[in-house]
């Protein structure tokens, strides 16, 4: 119910009814991009941008970075443990 | 996208160090550290991944009420169901509420009853339905916590927008806190810790969950919802578990913004208003737990277009999902589950939705306990 | 007293069919030998047909020692879509049907229940994608009929295809012959016709770059019994999906399956599909995937045999029958958990065949 | 590990069929396992369901040295009616049409289409008049197919069979080999299926004493065939009635038909029906009459045989093939005139088969 | 009732004497008497019961216009497509109408391109529809000769009494009289006698026939439809013809009154108004020769409420059916005739009711005279 | 089109809407029976009478009198005239 996929903003499909052309592995659905549409920007700069699709709206845009950070902290923790566990099997 | 967020070894490294935490937390399988995950997407992955199987001895996973499907109340099926039987009608609405049981019947039987009733996969396709359909009534069953609103209240909108007289909205949508905190409140609570729904919180931010910590003492991570979004989440709850603390903390931040989405935050509020009270099923009337349409787009409200009554109506004999919604018990404990309870016959609306807790474990977790 | 010329070669003289076209009349004679008879050429030239087909049982008993007989109903909409239509589906069907019993398909019928309206020129598409189809996979198509109900009483065009075909002595192929260890091998991806075809009816909005999968696997089985003797069964993955194939099978054999997600190919642009929409591949349609399990000793035979044929390319083993948990099937994530795959419970998704 | 029960016998749990009945899960494996297979007897106690029947060409053998091979789609409205339903008709349409060709009918391919909203109940019945059918033909239903099309997609219930069936070594019968002299008999009075449907669909207002003739003729066929070796040719007058058989007969075999209306075998009833409402017997459907034509010296063999039948009680010589006008048939009158029988010109009757 | 009327036996001894009066008449092969039968019921019972090949020589049997489907023109027939393919529209009509062809298609093929048309035995089963079908509009395709117009005429005042708003008729009823002036009028004109339409009569009487005895000389005998009435009455039309004299007969005085039928009169003055003229396929345009419905019955007729049009609309070319229907050729002399107009393929409507010449030619007759 | 067939009045269907029951062989319909009707009579006359019956309503009674005396007639053509035929050949 909550599902959420992620697509890539490949077209402009309307931008008076504020429609977009959403990409998922090659399939494609126009989703309502009023949530992720900076007012007063043109609809243009979407192009390109991952989003978050729910039942036909895109409702939030990909922070890229933030994605970057996350796996960056996954590994930091396995690895930061890990060490402390390799530190720990040398103190043994 | 999401690929990284599915790294086998990474999940290794990362389930270790969630032993480790385990372990000096002194969880055992028998006194084990209880999450619950509130929303229904998050027991799907945790089925469809099988993440409970890998998880090291000493934590569980308790299934939340978090499907909106599975706790949509026996009245307002049937309420469904009339305005589907009205020949004028065509009802649209999205293939999980189907099957759900009402008094009378379910959707799929009022449909095979010669009922209009069209799976759509937004509500704008029920949208397209009236464009195309001048001269019958489309109803949109709208149903969904904070995730699904914007998109019904953004349909309505467009509705106005573009003078579309014979769409109307059925509106069953909910609220997530309350229902966090129904839970909480439930006598013999024994959650240590949520998981945070992550679609919902990218509309409404974290700042609504903060009386989980603040009021109850419980940390909550809003987390994503691949295999290492789940896991990482797990390891934060131990971790601020493990630290003593209680925090609101967002492991899902590629997706979920500090204050959500404002736009649609705005269309909710332009739309909606928060009713007195909502029923739910398993686990009655909540205090300001659903929104209803605004007087403003009366004309686009089903409930007052079909004079909708709504009574109050009671669960079947013998069905625990109010139990199950609250943790209290696991789907195997109901009398019902996998006998008169099966995905094929529900008698609760948890054994419905791949994200209903009975239907998870029915369906991908095995018969009993022991099988999943 | 004169004698009368007797009638000109029959034509239908309608764009499109009405009740005329089946009442049993002399415009029903001509939609059937205009469109039907001669695309499927079901009876030698200036021959008659009769109420049924007839085949020499000398020439059967010559090809192997049981008859298959098969029957399937197509009742998909639209009628045509990628990678396909209804008629091409009705022909691969009833031939995988007799193909997955280890038969040689020799010869189908074929009974179609036509809406009034339809248009003529659909019809012949149809029936010449029936007769190419049927060509393809070397069947005949013998007998048929053909009825035409008032608008509303059918959705455009049903097809039903029966097919008898003769397996070859010694090959026992079975549901329930499975055993703990033999290995599960698929020759395709999934999902593709379910995919297609929901995409193609167009409710959903959605386009995809999928095209059915519908093809007629006799070919590639008859490869596979060859490299496989021993084979224990075969199915073809339609309703259900792969699912359903093997949960039937690890029940009938009382077995367990345990599959491993990974090992079984879903093209991207499905699962593109899937997730979009909240499907799971395992549950779609395919009109082109056979599932085989063989004995582990002639399992890389099987592989390569059904890799070196066209229609087997993307072929994979995945997974193995096990005397652990009979009647269940156990699939392994890829990372590294398990889930039970059950039967689907009855979505109500889009007719696909 | 825990070791997991099998599934219980399967059982519907609905009264009426949801389109999750057809969607190749578990839904639709209770509906055909407990529906249908039940009543047919498919398959051996206790053995699964294959995608194909299997016969042993063997045993075939043994009784001729010709397959039959044959289909019919049934979509008559309403699905009960006086003298039989679409199940009973199903059957006896497909054994009918094994008959005519002088095969022994052997197994029988049911295909059904179901509407959703259908009552499970009344599927029962129908699947039990099937069964019982099936058994009066001596025939087996040995495999078929569900599918559940939304409500509006069908009208309520079609049925598909296919048959096999024998043909006895040294018989041919065939439409073409009528020759000039021969004698054409029928097995009973026409019309009775036709009119009995038309009053049962109520849209005309009418009530009417009839009942469908509506029966397996295999029987009453092999007597003839006993008595009458060198019978040419058989059809059972379904759609279209005697006209479309004596028509097409006199076309394949290039001769001219001669009948006496007075020896035409017509219920007083039917005749009511007819002129009321102004049809012809001649065009009306029959699922129990047969046609034969048999040379003149075994036409009365032929005609005592029929007539000692219990489904022949009523059969008559109705008249001969003559040299004259090939390609025609003429009716004496009873007045004394003559008059061309042409066929149907499609009028759109209730469909009734 | 109708068995006597069939005797073989008295049926040869009455072809005697019918032969000594036709060879006493001095008539031959190819100078024949001629004998139209107005009706289509008696040119469907003469090639029924196979008469025409039984007649002595000198005696020819001319088809005339009396089949009230034969001769509707084609801009009718378009009018009832449009009607039918109103979506509201349920059109009623008898079987009879279905194939007629229109400029654009017939009723068959409306049908089958989607408009709701039902095959009804009563107009009072038309109006039964419209009891059951209150959303819908029922139209009544009403066409027939003054046997017809009284059923058309009595379902109107019920729908009255009963109230039935969606039930109307489009009336396209005719009057027989005019038809035969028609056929009279028509240069060339060559019929010795007229077999008067049996159950016309039964409803009109005798009266309205006088004038073709007594300005155009011509006999009439009304006859009954059976093989025995249709021979009487060509022995009577011989008699009188033998007798040098032009008399309005009754043949048929089981069934047919000297003065009619007086409810069915008053049914018909009741509803019923003589149009100015009416359109006549093949005849043109004639005076007087159609009925409408009166002012006071507006609401239920359907060409005022459906705004009927009503173009002239040409014949086919090559179509020679006014020459078939006046009696100046033979069926098979038109040159479409068992070629591009067959009963599957009717190009001129004489070719599609059993009761056309031309149809009844093709199906009953063979294709070419000398086959009949 | 004008066809009309004759049936025997079996049964008064409803006196108040003037519907009859027309048995023809057997076959059953409800009719209108306006035209027959006497005005003022009960339709109960109407039992066991003879109508010719067009498209649901019976148009007319059958004069069975009159149906005889046309078959006398009918008799009377043919042996009229063969009586004279007889005479004819008897004076040759
Ligand atoms: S088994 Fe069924 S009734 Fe029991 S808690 Fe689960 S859904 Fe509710
Ligand atoms: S053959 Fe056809 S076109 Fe010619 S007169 Fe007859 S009906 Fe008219
Ligand atoms: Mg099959
Ligand atoms: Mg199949
Ligand atoms: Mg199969
Ligand atoms: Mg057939
Ligand atoms: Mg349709
Ligand atoms: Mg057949
Ligand atoms: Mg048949
Ligand atoms: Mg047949
Ligand atoms: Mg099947
Ligand atoms: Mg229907």
């Amino acid at each position: 119910m909550c599902l959420g996929i992620p697509g890539r903003i490949v077209a402009i499909a309307d931008a008076d009814a504020l429609l977009a052309t959403v990409d998922v592995s090659g399939v494609r659905r126009d989703v309502d991009v009023t949530c992720v549409a900076e007012p007063g920007a043109p609809l243009e700069d979407l192009l390109g941008r991952w989003t978050l699709v729910h039942v036909g709206f895109a409702m939030s845009l990909i922070d890229e970075d933030e994605a970057k950070a996350t796996l960056a902290i996954l590994a930091e923790i396995g690895e930061a443990d890990a060490e402390l566990a390799a530190f720990a099997t040398e103190v043994e | 996208m999401t690929t990284p967020f599915h790294d086998r070894d990474t999940g290794q490294r990362l389930l270790a160090r969630i032993g480790e935490k385990l372990h000096a937390l002194g969880a055992t399988e028998r006194a084990p550290i209880r999450l619950m995950e509130v929303c229904g997407g998050h027991t799907h992955a945790i089925f469809r991944h099988g993440l409970a199987g890998v998880m090291p001895p000493g934590m569980e996973f308790l299934h939340g009420p978090g499907c909106p499907v599975c706790v949509l109340p026996m009245g307002r099926i049937d309420d469904c169901v009339a305005i589907a039987e009205d020949p004028r009608v065509i009802l649209a609405t999205f293939g999980d509420a189907m099957r759900v049981p009402g008094s009378r019947k379910s959707l799929l039987q009022a449909k095979a009853d010669g009922a209009d009733i069209r799976m759509v996969y937004s509500p704008l396709d029920a949208l397209t339905l009236a464009r195309r359909n001048p001269d019958r009534e489309v109803v949109f069953f709208g149903l969904g916590f904070e995730t699904t609103m914007p998109s019904t209240a953004l349909t309505v909108l467009r509705a106005e927008r573009e003078g579309i007289a014979n769409f109307s909205l059925f509106c069953n949508h909910i609220t997530i806190t309350p229902t966090i905190k129904a839970v909480l409140d439930s006598p013999g609570m024994a959650v240590d810790g949520f998981i945070g729904p992550g679609h919902v919180s990218m509309v409404i931010g974290l700042r609504p969950y903060r009386f989980i910590a603040e009021r109850y003492d419980r940390p909550l991570v809003v987390a994503g919802f691949e295999p290492l979004d789940v896991l990482q989440s797990v390891w934060m709850l131990l971790d601020q578990i493990g630290r003593g603390v209680a925090l609101i903390e967002n492991q899902y931040g590629r997706i979920v913004p500090e204050d959500g989405n404002p736009q649609a935050q705005a269309a909710i509020a332009e739309v909606f208003e928060t009713r007195a009270f909502f029923e739910w099923r398993g686990l009655g009337s909540i205090d300001e737990s659903g929104v209803a349409i605004r007087d403003r787009y009366a004309r686009f409200d089903a409930e007052r277009r079909f004079a909708v009554r709504s009574p109050t109506v009671a669960d079947p004999d013998g069905c625990r999902c109010g139990d199950v919604l609250k943790g209290g018990i696991k789907p195997w404990q109901c009398g019902l589950f996998g006998g008169a309870c099966t995905p094929e016959t529900p008698v609760g609306a948890l054994m419905v939705s791949s994200e209903g807790a009975c239907a998870a474990h029915h369906q991908y977790g095995g018969l009993r306990k022991g099988a999943a | 007293m004169t004698v009368l010329p007797l009638r000109p070669p029959r034509r239908v003289r309608h764009e499109t069919v009405t009740l005329a076209h089946g009442g049993g009349g002399s415009a029903m004679r001509d939609l059937v030998e205009d469109v039907f008879v001669s695309a499927f050429a079901v009876h030698e030239e200036g021959q008659p047909l009769e109420d049924q087909a007839r085949l020499s049982l000398a020439e059967l008993m010559a090809r192997g020692d049981r008859l298959a007989f098969t029957t399937d109903s197509f009742v998909v909409d639209p009628l045509e879509f990628a990678g396909g239509d209804i008629g091409k589906l009705a022909v691969c069907g009833t031939v995988n049907d007799l193909a997955v019993g280890g038969a040689v398909p020799v010869a189908l019928s074929c009974a179609v229940v036509i809406e009034e309206g339809m248009a003529v020129a659909t019809l012949r598409r149809i029936a010449a994608s029936i007769a190419r189809t049927a060509r393809e996979a070397g069947v005949r198509v013998v007998t048929g009929d053909t009825k035409v109900v008032a608008r509303g009483a059918c959705d455009k065009l049903f097809i039903t295809t029966s097919g008898v075909g003769v397996i070859r002595t010694g090959l026992d192929l079975g549901i329930a012959r499975a055993r703990p260890g033999d290995v599960v091998l698929i020759n395709g991806p999934l999902g593709d016709h379910g995919a297609a075809i929901m995409a193609a009816r167009g409710e959903l909005a959605v386009s995809a770059p999928v095209a059915s999968d519908c093809a007629p696997l006799n070919g590639l089985i008859g490869a596979l019994l060859d490299a496989a003797p021993g084979t224990r069964l075969i199915r073809d993955a339609t309703r259900g999906g792969l699912a359903a194939v093997l949960n039937e099978m690890a029940e009938a054999s009382n077995i367990g399956v345990r599959v491993a997600e990974s090992a079984i190919p879903i093209r991207p642009e499905v699962r593109g599909f899937c997730d979009l929409l909240g499907l799971d591949p395992l549950y779609l349609g395919n009109e082109g995937v056979a599932v085989a399990v063989v004995p582990p000793e002639q399992a890389d035979a099987a592989l390569a045999a059904l890799r070196a044929h066209p229609l087997g390319v993307l072929a994979a083993a995945i997974g193995t029958a096990t005397a652990e948990r009979p009647g269940r099937v156990v699939m392994d994530t890829p990372f590294g958990g398990t889930r039970i795959v059950d039967m689907l419970v009855g979505d109500p998704l889009p007719r696909i065949c």
